[in-house]
């Protein structure tokens, strides 16, 4: 699947072609084409998650349908639906155990700011305590907008220094409900 | 040699409760503590169960859960009667409509709204839509736990038909918000029911499609018949209901005992089990999903062409937003129910309602004003993982998947 | 008065205190020494035959004196009939009798009440706290005083400090 | 049982029947138009109803809608709306929003506001791709959601059709706010 | 037009029966059928009727069914009868009712999205209520709105035209500023004469109007109610202490309402003699301060450069340790502190708990010394209490107030109600004895206008025409005969005619006011800033006592002595012993049990017990170099005293001056360090009114910057000393208040306290009393003019110059102002100036009309520094109480 795509130069691709691909082009596509995403559903957004593997949506064109069960296994964690205070630990748990490069998609508004739920047992937020890389909005988000985000992330792959050392990322700043 | 006799005395030993085993050799026996959880690929969501084994066998089963506690009875207290319907989405988030209707069932019962007739026949309609879907979603990833992966994919294939359908309802896929306390919000388009009718259409090949892939497999009978048995009485007992309960043999659906809605002017009949086990509430659901259809195809035959489709009672109801626009009454009304809700009698009521998955009851208690004083959610999935300790005694490990399964937990409804 | 509340008012004159029919429901309020009898009378009796328990639930009053409400619906199949059991607990002796014996089922619904109102249940097999963890200090989160927003847990990680040491 | 339908079981046994039924459905399905449609480059026709980001409004003249009534505000049941209001220095008399910000990360797109909104100034539009890596972007202000609702003006009309918020007739469209009268002929000199 | 069914609630009327559904009731004859129904619980919708006021009966809401008439009747302007039969629910009423909503709501336009009442509306509600649809001819008014007024913008569309706010003004205002006035084809609520409105801007109109047609200026479409957080504190503008609403919307305050509101319009008449939960112009619109962006937000310490921004921590550290050092090499008997006393209670008693055990002096004082002080020690010395006799309620009651020397209306607004409804509905006799034409003289039976600074003389007249007409009480006086006998040969001192020759006021008159008062069954004398703050005001004050005593209105139920306070919480600080003279309770700091009972509480040892400076000698000591660092919490004295008092050599000659202020004050430019302090609006705690009752403070806001609490502050100060004051939240200080004066926490009621004047007339009154009456009065320089600083309605003190509300209604004119005939005489046209000569020096000034001047007089209000009119006042000092008058001086006037 991931050879189709680098013939048919893809949009999301930008002009270089095969040829010119530098070692370091090389590994960012091999690290996009191959995000082997976790299991995390939580709540609703989980739903629209498996959606997006079914066959309508069918996930796996992108590289992205290898679902695992362990953290060892899997580079992208897809925080989907409502991160609990007794969930919290267990994400930061397994977020530490996923092997680096490692990325995570907040996929609706509950892992991204708490939502609806502004109460005493919901994080506001999963980028409280893991680093987020595609805010997803939506409640739940469509596939498509899973999707986008997956793109998106695989663009933002692809920007990536691989071998250089690069600079301290920086996070996007906790932005409270003004 | 002695040494090896010494071993021998500790793996070897007389239980001194039966002494008749005296002279056997008992082989040295230890419980082991199996954790599921709370983030397993075969929970339905995120639930910890942690087993007792005795080898395979489960001899004790304790569930932990709230990992998706979210507080929604607390925060029910804190909005209007209004304002909860887009919570009741997401506490079963696979079957947000029939949450709706469960819902908005309870309030118009303590507000005592009657509702039009033809937003009762689309209610009714949409809720077996609902009931398709879930027992869909069921379908497909109980196959899957239990290793066909094939229907999973079928399944979700139809599902994604009514999610379309729900879409172009009332512009999302999963968490509809669609009910009013009074009604409906929209109404059916054309559109809406040519798909629908087509769907009707399309449909029952794909059950037997389904039936097809599993009912002879011998996999599934294997993992399904036989596995969880609970009698009719222990089910009453535990409190279950829904299909759970019907494959024990009991009939309790309260689309025939409440009759709401307009199940009384459809014809249908409730499948019930005989033996209680898994593939006895598995049957009944694909059974359900037959009855639905034909629900559904009388209520299209049936329902009266024009009409409202929500109650015209300005202390509750919303008003068109036209007249909202010219009239300052309805434009009074329209301020009043968004930024204070309507003023209820105090009083507290219980409402059940047939959701696919069991018996979903809200408990309100209202002390008058806008906002419920108390609100309890009897939630199907919650008292179904309280039989599960007991259902799952004896079973394999393997089967405690199953088991999970055969309630269709949903942990959003579950732990609220 | 409701025929089957008038039979309950018949066989525990002491336990019974009063009885309401609201929009068709049935509730019946009772002393809660006497909870446990009149449960299991309900489950046993033929003429009641409950058998099927729909839910345990609990309300705050903050302002009375028995500040906690313990309702109990069971349904009878048989029958067809939904009862409404209430009793209160003051505050300080927030103790009410189990009814696990009579309706397995109670047992979560039971741990889930004392979850969230804090309201303890004598004889039940296994009262910790199911949906708040174990050590969960605030307190009782659906009491009336319970701030909705909890008290400071939000925002604070404890485990995030261990997880930036790795 | 009689022996034909023990015969029938064992060759089912033996030949696997269930598994060869099974297998016929799923050959079937090689001769079926493919379900999966290419995401980035076939898109979903979107129904009309669809929730999705929120939009304001102008008037066809230019004009905001927005009054500044908060209701939508209050409606909202997960608080993600803020409108800050006062009177226009320019025109008194006029309410209007000076700052409009809806926190689309704790929305829920439940479309109360829509409903809500006795001037029609919000709408939901079509637009769902807008994921990012910067949460901030996601706290849209004032600008932003009118910007959504010019880009997505024909989506944002038709989602209002489409949920009896406004007719798609000459007298709805021509609907809009009065204020009170500014300043008239008497009194009209305020400090 | 209205029905005045009970206008004096204490008269005897004939009790009748009669039945409302199917109850039996009993009630007066000629009250107000609606009130009788509500007095029964049972809640009949009506939109025009407030229980402060008289039934007006426009709104038509308030249907009943009389058995034996055909169609409904208004229940407002129905008088109870005996045997009516009446009934006040069904289908019918409902449907009657329903007419009326539909009435109004027919005229009214579609103005909710706009309209700041709405969610707050009485038509909204009884719309919604009753459940209207579907209206057909809905009529536009089109009235454009009514903007001229500084305050209120008046949008007559939405007008119901219940007459609320008419009515309110008239009945209990007493204002009567609003009218009715046909305009435009409809009925319009105008200001008196329809121009700008200009009234008091009290805001009560604003407040019962239950639609949107009255809006406030200062926060019109900024809000809706649901996006308010109300917050109920107590106003600390002055010591009557109303309840109100802070109202905030995030970080700042929208509106300020209070308990007056169309939604609480059930009562009785007679429950207004506890207040009519109004405010008055400054709790109302005069918040702005609280979020004023002149606020300090973060602490300040001197350095070569100026005055610097400085992390808390450092500012604290470098100020203890000066403290400490100070304290080290000079004693500390040189460091001295004052603190305002608008601080709360919990804030006084920290204060001088750190003053007294951290510092180690006794040199404290609050601002209760400017004139508070006066009454306080005199009726503790007199009478032994420490504060006024009667609650709210005894004033409003009584038959006859004497009000000595108190322009109550501008100085205590919401006080100056319970006069006017003495007047209104209780019929009283009100003396009011003043050198301005005040609101309340206009509304008095017996207004007496006495030449400036003459009141206590006046005192003395009453005293002296009492004895000589023998309106002597003979009960009261048995006790102490020789006293009474003292008092007559004193009295022999003072002669009527002289009095009336000083006062300007004639025999009779005094003769007169002496009998109204003397034969009164419950009379009350209120005296103010023209007894306490003018020279001989403890003095004055035990005239006052005099008077009382010898007429018997010293023990007498609903009789008293009663004061009022300029801040809010002066009697707290009294009580909280924030004087050199008090300990907390307040008893006297040199009484030895006492001095024990708290250095074990505090666990210290107090200063020596003769030491101890009061204010005027802590600025004096500062000038001598005595004291080398000085304390200020909230007190200004620059900008408070004359120049010629020296205050800003004082500071010069300081060597460490903290100022502790929500604001950079004159006084804080000249501050070592200033830190941040907050105002009313952030603070928890408690304050004590001027009636003695201790009321809640809460936080409405966050602190704003890094401004932080007053007491938090002394107990941070305190650690950087090594001592820990153990306090961690207002609780713990609360708790220890309760624990060293028990019952002090009366909250709700004020504590009741019993005069007994029996020590103080038998042990030495006879000698003081002779010196007292004898003492003449000072003849004064040739000058002809008395200048007043006077206290304005829409000011109180300087802090509320920082509202702009306020400054916005009542800007600082910078102008002297002067009677219509001086005026007139001097040749003055609007905006003339003048030459304003004292013997302290001269200035010139514009000149504007004051009707409540009276000739001969002059004022300015004491609020604005510019031009620094104060400066051409002396400062006089009390020879008992310490206390500095500078509130008059003798002027001369020319036309330049």
């Amino acid at each position: 699947m991931g050879l189709i795509q680098i013939g048919k130069k893809h949009e999301k691709d930008g002009d270089i072609g095969v040829i010119t691909l530098s070692l370091e082009k090389a590994a960012n596509w091999a690290r996009k084409g191959s995000l082997w995403p976790m299991t995390f559903g939580l709540a609703c957004c989980a739903i629209e998650m498996i959606a997006a593997v079914s066959s309508r949506y069918d996930v796996d064109r992108y590289g992205a349908g290898v679902f695992r069960g362990s953290p060892r296994q899997s580079d992208l964690m897809i925080v989907a639906g409502t991160v609990c205070r007794r969930m919290a630990p267990v994400i930061r748990k397994i977020y530490d155990q996923m092997p680096e490069p490692k990325y995570v998609i907040s996929m609706g508004s509950c892992a991204t700011s708490g939502n609806i739920y502004d109460s005493y047992s919901v994080v506001q937020g999963v980028d409280r305590f893991v680093p987020v890389d595609i805010y997803v909005p939506g409640c739940p988000p469509t596939p498509e907008a899973l999707f986008d985000g997956i793109l998106k992330l695989q663009d933002q792959i692809m920007q990536k220094r691989v071998f250089t050392k690069q600079p301290e990322q920086v996070r996007p700043q906790e932005k409270g409900i003004g | 040699m002695a040494q090896l006799e010494d071993q021998r005395e500790t793996i070897y030993k007389v239980d001194p409760a039966h002494p008749e085993t005296k002279d056997l050799p008992i082989l040295r026996t230890e419980e082991l503590l199996l954790n599921m959880g709370p983030q397993h690929p075969a929970t339905h969501g995120v639930l910890k169960v942690i087993l007792d084994l005795e080898g395979e066998r489960i001899t004790k089963s304790t569930v932990v859960m709230g990992f998706l506690h979210r507080g929604v009875e607390k925060l029910a207290e804190y909005g209007t009667y209004h304002q909860f319907i887009p919570h009741t989405d997401r506490l079963d988030y696979v079957c947000a409509m029939y949450n709706n209707f469960a819902y908005c069932r309870a309030v118009e019962k303590l507000m005592n709204v009657t509702v039009p007739e033809r937003a009762e026949y689309l209610r009714t309609i949409v809720a077996e839509v609902q009931r398709i879907i879930g027992h869909l979603f069921w379908l497909g990833t109980q196959a899957l736990d239990i290793g066909a992966m094939t229907v999973f994919f079928y399944t979700f294939r139809d599902r994604e038909i009514l999610l379309d359908w729900f879409d172009e309802l009332c512009g999302a896929r999963l968490t509809t918000s669609w009910y009013r306390i009074g009604g409906v919000e929209r109404d059916l388009t054309a559109s809406l029911e040519t798909k629908i009718r087509d769907f009707l259409a399309y449909f029952p090949p794909k059950i037997d499609e389904y039936v097809v892939f599993l009912e002879k497999n011998r996999i599934w009978l294997a993992r399904t018949v036989g596995v969880a048995v609970i009698s009719a009485e222990d089910a009453l007992g535990y409190g279950l209901s829904g299909p759970t309960l019907r494959g024990s043999g009991v009939d309790y659906d309260l689309r025939k005992y409440e009759s709401y809605g307009a199940y009384p002017k459809c014809e249908f009949s409730v499948p019930v089990g005989k033996n209680g086990d898994t593939y006895d509430r598995y049957w009944i659901r694909i059974e359900e999903m037959r009855e639905s259809i034909k629900i559904i195809r009388q209520c299209m035959d049936q329902i009266p062409k024009e009409g409202p489709v929500l109650a015209d009672v300005p202390s509750v109801t919303l008003p068109p937003k036209n007249r909202v626009f010219t009239n300052l009454e309805s434009m009074i009304q329209q301020f009043k129910l968004f930024s204070q809700g309507f003023d209820a009698p105090p009083g507290e009521i219980y409402c059940g309602t047939e959701a696919h998955k069991g018996e979903l009851g809200f408990y309100i208690v209202s002390t008058g004003g806008g906002k419920p004083y108390r609100l309890k959610i009897r939630s199907p999935s919650f008292i179904h993982m309280g039989a599960f300790d007991y259902m799952a005694k004896g079973y394999m490990i393997a089967d405690a998947v199953t088991i999970f399964g055969s309630y269709d937990i949903v942990m959003g409804e579950c732990d609220r | 008065m409701h025929s089957l509340a008038e039979a309950i008012q018949a066989r525990f004159p002491d336990g019974f205190l009063n009885a309401q029919e609201w929009r068709g429901d049935l509730a019946v309020t009772v002393k809660r020494e006497a909870l446990h009898e009149i449960g299991r009378f309900l489950k046993d009796d033929p003429s009641m035959a409950c058998d099927y328990i729909v839910h345990v639930s609990s309300v705050d009053w903050p302002d009375e004196e028995e500040r906690f409400e313990v309702v109990y619906e069971i349904y009878s199949i048989r029958h067809r009939h939904r009862i409404r059991v209430k009793t209160r607990v003051p505050e300080h002796d927030c103790y009410v009798d189990s009814l696990t014996d009579i309706w397995p089922g109670a047992d979560f619904m039971e741990r889930e009440v004392f979850d969230m109102m804090g309201i303890r249940f004598n004889n039940h097999p296994d009262m910790r706290r199911i949906l708040m963890p174990d050590d969960f200090p605030e307190g009782y989160p659906l009491r009336k005083d319970f701030p909705l927003q909890g008290k400071g847990w939000r925002d604070t990680f404890d485990f995030l400090n261990e997880g930036a040491a790795s | 049982m009689d022996t034909q339908k023990q015969t029938t079981r064992l060759l089912d046994a033996v030949l696997f029947r269930e598994i060869w039924k099974a297998m016929k459905v799923t050959f079937k399905h090689m001769f079926h138009r493919p379900m999966t449609f290419q995401y980035p480059r076939e898109k979903r026709t979107i129904p009309d109803a669809h929730r999705g980001a929120l939009g304001l409004l102008r008037y066809d003249n230019g004009q905001e809608r927005c009054v500044g009534c908060d209701l939508c505000e209050a409606a909202c049941p997960s608080r993600c709306i803020k409108v800050i209001s006062e009177e226009d220095k320019s025109l008194p008399l006029q309410r209007y929003a000076t700052e409009f910000y809806i926190d689309i990360t704790k929305c829920v797109f439940c479309g109360y506001c829509v409903e809500a909104c006795p001037v029609n100034a919000l709408a939901m539009t079509k637009m769902y791709e807008y994921s990012t890596h910067d949460k901030r972007t996601l706290m849209f202000d004032k600008q932003r959601l009118y910007e959504i609702g010019e880009k997505h003006l024909e989506d944002a009309k038709k989602y209002l059709y489409a949920h009896n918020q406004e007719q798609d007739d000459e007298e709805s469209r021509a609907y809009r706010y009065h204020f009170p009268q500014p300043i008239g002929k008497t009194g009209a000199s305020g400090s | 037009m209205g029905l005045k069914p009970v206008t004096t609630p204490d008269t005897e009327a004939a009790t009748i029966v009669l039945n409302i559904d199917g109850e039996t009731v009993t009630a007066k004859e000629g009250v107000s059928l609606y009130d009788v129904i509500s007095s029964m619980g049972k809640i009949v919708p009506a939109m025009c009727y407030h229980y402060t006021f008289d039934p007006f009966g426009s709104c038509g809401m308030c249907l009943v069914l009389q058995e034996g008439k055909k169609s409904p009747v208004r229940s407002c302007t129905a008088k109870a009868a005996e045997g009516m039969v009446i009934r006040t629910d069904g289908e019918d009423l409902f449907a009657a009712r329903k007419k009326a909503v539909e009435k109004h709501l027919s005229v009214h336009p579609l103005d909710c999205p706009v309209c700041d009442a709405d969610g707050h509306c009485e038509l909204q509600d009884m719309a919604f209520e009753h459940q209207v649809t579907n209206l057909a001819n809905a009529k536009q008014k089109n009235i454009p709105e009514d903007t001229r007024s500084l305050v209120l913008d008046f949008n007559m569309n939405r007008c119901i035209a219940c007459g609320e706010c008419i009515n309110i003004c008239k009945d209990v205002q007493r204002i009567d500023a609003l009218q009715f006035m046909k305009k435009g084809g409809f009925t319009q609520v105008v200001a008196k004469g329809d121009h700008a409105l200009d009234c008091e801007f009290c805001g009560d109109c604003l407040a019962v109007c239950p639609v949107g047609a009255i809006t406030n200026k200062f926060s019109k479409y900024v809000y809706k109610p649901w996006q308010l957080r109300k917050t109920t504190t107590t106003c600390t503008y002055c010591g009557d202490g109303c309840q109100m609403y802070v109202e905030t919307k995030d970080t700042e305050v929208v509106r300020v309402t209070s308990p007056l509101s169309w939604k609480n319009k059930w009562g009785d008449r007679g429950d207004t003699v506890n207040g009519h939960g109004g405010l008055c112009v400054r709790g109302r619109f005069g918040f702005q301060f609280i979020d004023s962006k002149d606020r300090l937000k973060e602490p300040l310490v001197r350095n070569e450069t100026g005055l610097v921004p400085t992390p808390w921590i450092e500012a604290l550290d470098v100020t203890a340790g000066r403290l400490k050092d100070i304290k080290s090499r000079y004693g500390s008997e040189a460091i001295a502190g004052l603190i305002t006393a608008r601080c709360t209670n919990e804030e006084l008693y920290v204060f001088q708990r750190f003053m007294r055990t951290v510092l180690g002096t006794n040199n404290l004082d609050s601002s209760a010394r400017y004139g508070h002080m006066n009454f306080v020690r005199a009726a503790h010395h007199a009478l032994g209490i420490n504060r006024t006799m009667n609650t709210s309620a005894d004033l409003t009651k009584a038959k006859a107030v004497l009000v000595v020397g108190a322009n109550v209306t501008e100085t205590n607004p919401v006080a100056s109600l319970r006069v006017k409804a003495a007047i209104g509905t209780y019929r009283a006799s009100v003396i009011v004895v003043d050198s301005m034409q005040t609101n309340l003289a206009r509304l008095a039976s017996h207004p007496v206008m006495v030449k400036p600074g003459s009141e206590g003389t006046f005192v003395k007249g009453l005293v002296k025409s009492a004895l000589e007409q023998d309106l002597i009480d003979p009960d009261a006086t048995a006790q102490a005969p020789e006293a009474l006998s003292a008092l007559k040969a004193a009295a022999q001192a003072v002669s009527l005619d002289a009095v009336a020759a000083e006062t300007g006021i004639p025999v009779e008159t005094i003769q007169e006011a002496a009998r109204i008062f003397a034969e009164a069954p419950r009379s009350v004398i209120l005296c103010g800033e023209g007894i306490v703050r003018q020279p001989d005001g403890y003095n004055h004050t035990l005239s006052l006592v005099d008077l009382a005593w010898v007429t018997g209105k010293l023990n007498k139920p609903g009789c008293g002595i009663n004061t009022f306070t300029e801040e809010g919480n002066e009697q707290g600080a009294v009580d909280m012993g924030v004087a050199p003279e008090f300990l907390p309770g307040p008893v006297s700091y040199a009484q030895a049990e006492a001095r024990q009972k708290f250095s074990e509480a505090w666990g210290a040892t107090l200063p020596d017990a003769q030491s101890g400076q009061s204010l005027v000698e802590i600025l004096a000591d500062c000038r001598a170099g005595k004291i080398k660092a000085l304390y200020l919490v909230g007190e200004n004295p620059l900008g408070t005293l004359p120049k010629s008092f020296g205050v800003e050599e004082a500071l010069s000659h300081l060597e460490l001056l903290i100022c502790q202020d929500p604001f950079l004050t004159e006084t804080a430019q000249y501050a070592h360090v200033v830190f941040p302090a907050c105002t009313f609006a952030e603070k928890d705690g408690t304050v004590t009114n001027q009636e003695g009752m201790v009321q809640f403070l809460r936080p409405a806001l966050d602190p704003l910057g890094e401004s932080a609490l007053d007491w938090h502050i002394m107990v941070g100060l305190a650690n950087g000393m090594g001592h820990s004051l153990p306090y961690e939240d207002t609780q713990d200080i609360q708790a220890e208040i309760r624990k060293v004066l028990p019952g002090y926490y009366n909250l709700g009621e004020p504590r009741p306290v019993v005069a007994d004047a029996g020590a103080y007339l038998r042990n030495g009154y006879a000698d003081s009393v002779r010196a007292r009456y004898a003492n003449g009065r000072t003849q004064e320089s040739g000058r002809p003019y008395g200048l007043k600083l006077i206290q304005l309605i829409y000011h109180s003190g300087k802090l509320s110059t920082k509202a702009s509300g306020l400054m916005d209604i009542s800007p600082n004119t910078g102008a002297l102002r002067m009677s219509l005939e001086e005026c007139e005489r001097l040749g003055l046209a609007e905006g003339g100036r003048v030459r304003v000569t004292s013997d302290q020096g001269s200035l010139e000034l514009g000149v504007q009309a004051d009707v409540n001047v009276l000739p001969g007089t002059c004022a300015f209000p004491e609020h604005f520094n510019e031009p620094p009119v104060k400066d051409l006042v002396r400062v006089a000092v009390d020879p008992v109480t310490r206390v500095p008058y500078f509130k008059s001086a003798r002027v001369t006037i020319e036309k330049i």
